[in-house]
């Protein structure tokens, strides 16, 4: 691998990115499965950098999962994501972003077809006003979160307390970066590092003292599928490629996996469980996983948070022993604690015990 | 007598620089590189009978005597005066020129653009253009010795709207297919894949070097364009396809993967003419002749002459039979204006 | 004459016993052993055989003709076949005559085997010579003289071959060499034996003058044993020999002829039967010429006469080779001496080695066959209920019509279809197409590949649709078809044709009138209708009421296969171009205007190839027809 | 299946790196015009089999060189032999030829 | 040509998604469908470029456009600006709009997402909604999600989201009217329609199969009776 020829194809890809001032419109997968997360990303961009990020409670899904299960026609979704623009517009913001990398896709998606075809987007005009009495509007920049923690990067690495580096070996560590296919494979030129080899991850793996991993299958899609995923009798498509992109790395002994995707962290995680059930195998060190995260507990990793305020006690795949290798003090204790200390039990351990 | 400004010593440059010094003209010749020959002059053996480029070249060099030329020199402007060109090259010289003939050739397709091909990223990906370099010096460090497996990628650059190229560069298929039998001779124990959308064996005789290429060497021709190239932590490379013709994605890993990049219009022709009003034409980039058919030698503007790959993607015979016939246009062009 | 040696012995005899006595164990362990590989039924039928009068006659017959006079040879070219009838009649008339003697003057001595042979040693001439002896002393020289003749002729030929209308002929082998020179010095050595003994035995025309010129200088009589030391060495080195030389269809070539009058037939490559036709190969080499492969130098090899060589050596590499390669147009069979059926051989070996590959020919179950309609098409997989609804095909009522069966090829050679179809029309023939969307191959294709079980089934099926028709009379365009349903169906009570002669039976009938419009031709004898199905007068017949039929080089059953054939598993498409190259330049030496020919495989291999048109003969006759009805 | 309701699918990609050449070298010595297939699709447009059933030559040979040895043979096992893909073969293979070979070499 | 074919033109995805294919198969290599289904995008393609209405119904009637996982992997790769992942979607919209669906195992399928995903949507504004999401039906989720279920608001809680709360935050209550906002644009957009007629379709096609709705919703989500894998 020739890192210069890498380099070369990034700076080809540096999308615009404004600093402040930011829409922010959450994901469904997220919020049901790594709330943490994008507390930690408001938290970090509101809170530790000081930045603008604005929040309303009336912004819905966008309807993306249904869009991509068929279960919607595009007009319904592109409706709805009109609506979303008109909220931005109604507080008075231009920079949307958001925490989906489905909803990313679709918007850029839908901004591309209406550009494309005017007479569409006159038509959802009206069906705004018609449905919610909502001002049209675009926004001027569109970014997903994990754009901003891109740009951010070197900001957070300023304030880092631990770096992505084995504190033993004093080795950085091997970190896989997964991106969620609707972020570059659509547009490459809205990604930050094109759809071949994106730098989104990669510069913030790079800016925390990682070592970014590539790996054949790299590019390979988790396996959600939507509908692939939804229905139960159609899993084993899901399951089957992310085995497939575990089979790929697996050489390469990754210590952590980063993900920009909602469903990708889930998928790279559970699916490990089942191989492991199902396979009897595990592909971290010491029959453990490999743990998987979303950008944002990385970063708040790096930065010093409470790993279970991150939400890791959410993931199948403990993280301990990747703590432990960083060198980040955690409490065992209190992993599966509920509010305030409050005792909630904890999960069964999977049968093969070291997941 | 009357002056010709020729641009571009490659082929058809030095042959239509030839044909006019024996008419009478007095032909300046002007070129970019060190060197006259073009990419001729990298190429190690020419399809289909794998006659040495070599060769071929020192036979032209020796036809152009008598005929000026200038390397290392540019076109720093160009600009009408009536019905001549004022021409003034980047070493001092200006010359009013009768007429002026771009034989600018092309540029080879910047491999490095296909990103999931790897060009520049991984260890064992090359060029066409890089291939056949190392035919002539044997030194390409990408190159590993006795390697197991070899792919070619047909069309990297060619036939691809991503990559800003529609249309078909002609000669990358006759050029894969004759590399993919040189290779086979300098590795026989290796196994050679052609990953190919149509094989556009249209010229003499390339038919027969599909054929002995199957037949003599086993080269495998899987139909499918290659989606994805990664690179597996022994460096090999993993290619990733579909054989079209049974409906099946496939996979193989190789030790060295060619990518056949194809032909774009010179980008410093295009500056040069750019000054004088001569340009690209939209949907393929190259020189805009005076017509599709009959004229294609000519560019709308009068004492503009073309020859070769400037106007299109063309093996070597075509550019040199364009170059002759360039001579003879301006040729014509000059007796014409001279009656009236 | 009385015997001059006393108890009729000599030790130079001993060689000669010492052969004879070989080859007579010998032929009788080779014949316990083939017949233990002949059939239990065949068996049966050929011990019936020899005491079926009418079967015997043609055993007498075919010995006589075959064996000794080589009438077939002769037919081909007289000085050949005089050679070889010279040589055999000869030496067995010597046989005779030499017994006859002896059981005339020393009856005492009947029953040693030796005696006759050197007859003329043991005893001597006493008294004048009678009108008896004399007789006798001059029917041996003459058919001493006779073979003589024989092997001067074969010496000739050995180095001018074309001097008996043989362009090529066979390398022989080392025992081939061995027994060779023993057979040419057999009969001189006898002739010096007995020139030397003339004095006490007598003579005739040829020995008493031979005796009185060397009386001339070598008075002693010192010479005379040696000399019946060589010969009888000679025979005995010859018997030694026999078996592992050409010389084996000697013996075994009379058998052969008792087996094939009996009515048995190739079933083991090697064995039984085959056998009996592998050693009755006299490796003359005629087939050498007749093979067509033998256009080009290198593939002379591949001749009859060395697969059957191979044959005899064990060596299965070349054996499978050539068995492989072969055309089995039938050439070679059609102008064997002996009248070996290689191709037969050559198929039970391909049988060796591909009846056993699997096949799967359920779908077949499937292919409807009504009168109107096509088989149906099935693209994927054949479906259960398909199957159930043709399983109980029954034959249709009796119809006048015709049923018309193109085969696979001729659906290619779409001409055929048009015109003949159009034939069919213009004559007012009533006729089914069989197989107008494309059938059913006939499983000709496979029997020629040795996968006579897969045919079975193609067979089966073919005939329950053949039948189901109705129809009583089937004519076809590919002669390839037509051998295999004459053959291997069971069609009893149906007639089959070929399309040359339903058409020749349309003009003899007036149905339809043809112009002598066409011009100059030749015709091509397809192999498989000609050597195949004995057609030969129909299509020569039909061509002489359309323009002026010029002569080919070769014609009839000498016709050269035009390189198409489906016979061939291995000849490349090169080899069979030079064939078909061969085969054009043979018909065309008087330069016809155009080719006819009568198989849809001929037509399609000429075409590609040919600088003028070819034609099949449906095609020119419904061209040139004048009048109907 | 088990508790989960679903299971790993296996890859159906063509994987070159896998392949057994063994009898594929054996089939070019057997009949070397197994190299000479362009895929035009001639001899699966006449096949005589082909007309009842899944035929086809040129899918055999690309099934072979992907190692996919059995569905070759069933590609192949209905055929009859009549030759009229080697009449139609524009780069004169001897199919037939090819056809037993190929049986007889991986059957 | 075919009128199949012209309605597919009517969808925008179309319109976007399908240039002329030339049959490259770049997309088909790197799908992630290709490789464990019997399943080719390009040929899915190439039939829809054909025009023929018949070839065109069988596609619509079929396994395989149920296939696709819409990664819009081949979207990136396509040298002709093709999206085969558009054109699958276009042609899923019109087997639904055409009752089509019903008749392949997978198409059935889309009865249980419409319930669940589009259910989700106007219940709660999300497409995913951890109350409904059950560990029973969700085994992979692992014995940590029978956790969570079990201690859901503490657990939630912990995690700093807003579950069932006012104002923002993660899984907040979205406020009634603009829940009614989005139901207006369903009835207005068609999604209304299309949740119908798949219920439509689908309770007919229920009825064939002699399932009660429970039993069909139950038998789609959970079985698999045909042989979908690409051996």
């Amino acid at each position: 691998m020739i890192y210069q020829g890498k380099q070369k194809i990034w700076s080809d890809y540096q999308k615009e990115i404004p600093d402040d001032h930011y829409f922010y419109v959450r994901s469904c997968i997220r919020q049901n499965l790594f709330p943490a997360s994008e507390k930690t990303f408001l938290d970090i961009t509101r809170n530790k950098l000081g930045k603008d990020f604005f929040e309303t409670e009336h912004h819905t899904t966008c309807g993306g999962i249904a869009y991509h299960c068929d279960t919607i026609p595009q007009e319904t979704s592109m409706t709805i994501i009109a609506r979303q623009f008109a909220l931005m517009h109604k507080y008075g913001y231009e920079n949307y972003v958001c925490s989906c990398i489905t909803s990313f896709g679709l918007y850029t998606e839908t901004l591309e077809t209406w550009h494309e075809f005017p007479e569409l987007e006159a038509k959802i005009k009206d069906n705004l006003w018609k449905t919610c009495k909502l001002e049209f509007a675009k926004p001027k920049y569109l970014a997903h979160a994990s754009d901003i923690i891109y740009k951010y990067r070197n900001l957070i690495a300023a304030q880092a307390k631990y770096k992505l580096i084995n504190k033993k070996t004093g080795q950085p560590l091997r970190v896989v970066e997964h991106i969620g296919c609707h972020y570059g494979k659509m547009f490459p030129s809205k990604s930050v590092g094109g759809a071949e080899y994106p730098y989104v991850l990669a510069g913030m793996i790079e800016a925390w003292g990682g070592e970014v991993i590539d790996y054949p299958e790299r590019r390979h899609c988790c396996g959600y599928g939507f509908r692939q995923y939804h229905i139960r009798s159609n899993r084993g498509y899901s399951l089957s490629n992310t085995h497939k992109k575990f089979e790929s790395m697996e050489p390469y002994k990754p210590d952590m996996i980063i993900t920009n995707c909602p469903g990708c962290p889930y998928f790279l995680d559970r699916w490990q469980y089942v191989i492991s059930e199902m396979e009897g195998k595990t592909y971290g060190e010491n029959g453990h996983g490999i743990p998987v995260f979303t950008y944002e507990e990385v970063a708040g990793l790096v930065m010093g948070y409470n790993p279970w305020d991150l939400g890791l006690q959410m993931h199948q795949v403990g993280v301990e022993p990747l703590l432990e290798k960083i060198g980040i003090p955690y409490d065992p204790k209190e992993k599966y604690k509920g509010p305030g200390g409050k005792d909630i039990g904890r999960p069964e351990l999977p049968t093969c015990g070291c997941l | 007598m009357k002056n010709i400004v020729v641009i571009g010593g490659g082929p058809s440059g030095m042959e239509a620089s030839a044909q006019l010094h024996k008419m009478g003209y007095n032909v300046i010749l002007v070129e970019k590189s060190p060197a006259l020959g073009g990419h001729l002059a990298k190429w190690d053996r020419l399809f289909p009978q794998g006659v040495h480029a070599g060769n071929i070249l020192e036979g032209m060099i020796s036809n152009i005597n008598g005929v000026k030329y200038f390397l290392n020199a540019n076109v720093q402007s160009i600009n009408a005066l009536g019905k001549s060109y004022n021409v003034i090259l980047d070493n001092g010289i200006t010359v009013l020129a009768d007429a002026v003939l771009f034989a600018t050739g092309f540029d080879l397709f910047k491999a490095e653009k296909k990103e999931e091909y790897g060009y520049g990223i991984y260890e064992h990906v090359i060029t066409n253009a890089d291939l056949e370099n190392w035919f002539r010096t044997k030194n390409d460090q990408r190159i590993v010795e006795n390697p197991k497996r070899i792919g070619f990628v047909h069309c990297v650059g060619s036939r691809d709207e991503k990559a800003g190229n529609r249309y078909c560069s002609k000669v990358c298929c006759a050029t894969a297919v004759k590399q993919a039998c040189e290779i086979k001779q300098e590795f026989p124990g290796a196994e050679v894949f052609c990953f190919y959308m149509d094989l556009r064996m249209f010229g003499r005789g390339y038919e027969d070097l599909y054929l002995s290429a199957q037949k003599e060497y086993g080269v495998r021709f899987i139909r499918g364009r290659v989606s994805e190239v990664a690179e597996n932590i022994n460096k090999e490379l993993v290619v990733k396809a579909e054989d079209t013709l049974s409906g099946k994605p496939l996979k193989v890993t190789i030790d060295l993967l060619v990518l056949m990049s194809g032909m774009q219009n010179c980008s410093a022709g295009v500056k040069v003419a750019g000054q004088i009003g001569v340009a690209g034409m939209e949907n393929d980039g190259f020189f805009e002749t005076k017509d599709s058919i009959y004229s294609l030698q000519q560019a709308l503007k009068p004492g503009v002459f073309f020859a070769g790959a400037c106007t299109g993607p063309k093996t070597l015979p075509d550019s040199l039979h364009e170059a002759r016939a360039a001579a003879l246009a301006i040729h014509t062009y000059l007796q014409a204006r001279d009656h009236q | 004459m009385r015997e001059r040696i006393a108890g009729g012995y000599d030790n130079f005899v001993l060689p000669f016993m010492i052969g004879m006595t070989f080859i007579f164990i010998y032929l009788f362990i080779a014949l316990i052993r083939l017949f233990a590989h002949i059939p239990p039924k065949d068996r049966i039928k050929f011990f019936k055989s020899l005491v079926n009068p009418k079967i015997l006659y043609m055993n007498c017959r075919d010995i006589l003709m075959d064996c000794l006079l080589h009438v077939k040879i002769f037919k081909r070219n007289l000085l050949l076949g005089y050679m070889h009838a010279s040589i055999a009649f000869g030496w067995f008339m010597l046989i005779v005559v030499g017994h006859i003697e002896m059981w005339l003057y020393v009856p005492q001595r009947n029953g040693l085997l030796y005696y006759p042979v050197f007859f003329r040693y043991f005893v001597k001439q006493e008294g004048d010579l009678t009108l008896k002896g004399a007789f006798f002393f001059f029917l041996m020289d003459f058919f001493l003289l006779m073979v003589l003749s024989g092997v001067g002729l074969a010496m000739y030929k050995r180095f001018r071959s074309t001097a008996m209308g043989m362009r090529r002929t066979t390398k022989p082998c080392f025992a081939d060499r061995v027994a060779l020179a023993c057979l040419w010095s057999i009969f001189p050595l006898r002739l010096l034996a007995e020139s030397f003994t003339a004095g006490i035995a007598g003579g005739s025309f040829l020995t008493k003058p031979m005796y009185w010129l060397f009386a001339n200088f070598l008075s002693d009589d010192t010479h005379i044993l040696p000399t019946w030391w060589a010969y009888s060495t000679a025979l005995g080195l010859f018997f030694l020999a026999l078996p592992f030389s050409r010389y084996m269809h000697i013996p075994t070539e009379a058998f052969l002829i008792l087996l094939r009058n009996a009515g048995l037939k190739v079933t083991k490559p090697r064995k039984g039967f085959a056998e009996a036709e592998i050693y009755s190969c006299s490796s003359c080499g005629i087939c050498i010429d007749a093979c067509p492969m033998n256009i080009q130098k290198k593939n002379l090899p591949f001749s009859s006469v060395y697969f059957i060589r191979f044959l005899r050596r064990h060596n299965t590499r070349k054996i499978n080779q050539i068995s492989d390669k072969c055309l089995m147009c039938g050439k070679c069979v059609a102008l064997c001496p002996v009248g070996i059926e290689s191709c037969g051989i050559k198929r039970a070996q391909r049988g060796t080695l591909y009846n056993s590959i699997k096949h799967d020919y359920s779908y077949l179950a499937a292919a409807h066959h009504t009168p109107a309609g096509a088989p149906e098409i099935l693209p994927d997989n054949i479906t259960p209920a398909a199957m159930m609804g043709t399983a109980t095909a029954v034959a249709a009522p009796a119809t006048e019509k015709v049923l018309y069966f193109a085969g696979c090829m001729t659906h290619l050679t779409t001409s055929i279809i048009k015109n003949l179809t159009e034939i069919f029309e213009s004559s007012g023939t009533e006729y089914v197409f069989a197989d107008k969307d494309g059938g059913v191959c006939c499983g000709r294709p496979l029997i020629l590949a040795g996968r006579e079980d897969a045919a079975k089934e193609v067979i089966a099926k073919n005939t329950e649709l053949i039948r189901s028709s109705g129809c009583k009379k089937v004519v076809l365009s590919c002669p390839i078809c037509l051998k295999v349903l004459r053959e291997e169906y069971n069609l009893k009570g149906i007639e089959l044709v070929h399309h040359t002669q339903f058409i020749n039976t349309l003009l003899s009938q007036g149905k339809i009138k043809v112009a002598k419009g066409a011009g100059s031709m030749v015709y091509h004898n397809p192999c498989e209708l000609g050597r195949g199905c004995g057609i030969y007068r129909e299509p020569l017949n039909v061509l002489e009421q359309l323009g002026e039929l010029k002569r080919a080089a070769k014609e009839g059953k000498e016709s050269i296969c035009c390189g198409g054939s489906l016979g061939s598993l291995t000849l490349s498409y090169e080899d069979r171009g030079k064939i078909t190259q061969g085969s054009l330049a043979a018909l065309t030496v008087n330069n016809p205007e155009r080719i006819v020919t009568a198989c849809p495989l001929c037509l399609k291999t000429f075409s590609d190839k040919s600088d003028r048109p070819v034609v099949d003969i449906a095609q020119i006759v419904n061209e040139n027809i004048c009048s109907v009805r | 299946m088990g508790k989960f309701g679903f299971a790993l699918s296996p890859s159906s990609r063509i994987n070159l790196d896998t392949l057994d050449n063994v009898k594929f070298a054996h089939l070019i010595e057997i009949e070397p015009d197994v190299l000479k297939c362009m895929a035009c699709g001639s001899c699966t447009a006449s096949c005589t089999a082909g007309k009842f059933v899944k035929t086809s030559m040129r899918s055999a040979i690309l099934a072979l060189q992907n190692g996919r040895n059995e569905e070759a043979i069933s590609l192949l096992k209905s055929c009859l032999l009549c030759g009229k893909c080697t009449m139609v073969c524009p780069r004169a293979i001897n199919t037939r030829h090819l056809i037993i070979s190929i049986l007889k070499v991986y059957q | 040509m075919g009128k199949l074919y012209d309605k597919l033109t009517e969808d925008y995805r179309i319109k976007e998604g399908l240039k002329a294919c030339i049959n490259c198969g770049t997309c088909t290599a790197i799908c992630p469908a290709a490789e464990f289904y019997k399943y080719d995008p390009r040929k899915i393609v190439d039939i829809v470029q054909s025009k023929d209405d018949h070839e065109i119904e069988n596609l619509l009637k079929s396994e395989q456009i149920w296939y696709c996982g819409e990664c819009m992997s081949c979207l990136t790769r396509c040298p002709r600006k093709n999206a085969p992942g558009l054109v699958i979607m276009a042609l899923r919209n019109l087997s639904m709009e055409l009752g089509y669906f019903v008749e392949s195992e997978k198409g059935r399928q889309q009865y249980a997402l419409a319930k669940i995903i589009s259910g989700n949507i106007l219940n709660y504004g999300y497409c995913v909604y951890a109350r409904t999401l059950k560990a029973k039906d969700h085994p992979e989720a692992g014995p940590l999600w029978e956790w969570i279920e079990q201690n859901m608001d503490d657990v939630y809680e912990r995690n700093g989201a807003n579950l069932e709360g006012e104002g923002p935050g993660a899984l907040r209550r979205i406020p009634q009217e603009d829940l009614d906002q989005l139901k207006k644009i369903f009835d207005h957009t068609g999604a209304t329609a299309r949740i119908e007629a798949i219920n439509r379709y689908s309770m007919e096609k229920a009825r064939e199969m002699g399932l009660t709705p429970d039993e069909y919703f139950h038998h789609v989500f959970n079985n698999t009776e045909k042989e979908h894998l690409n051996q």
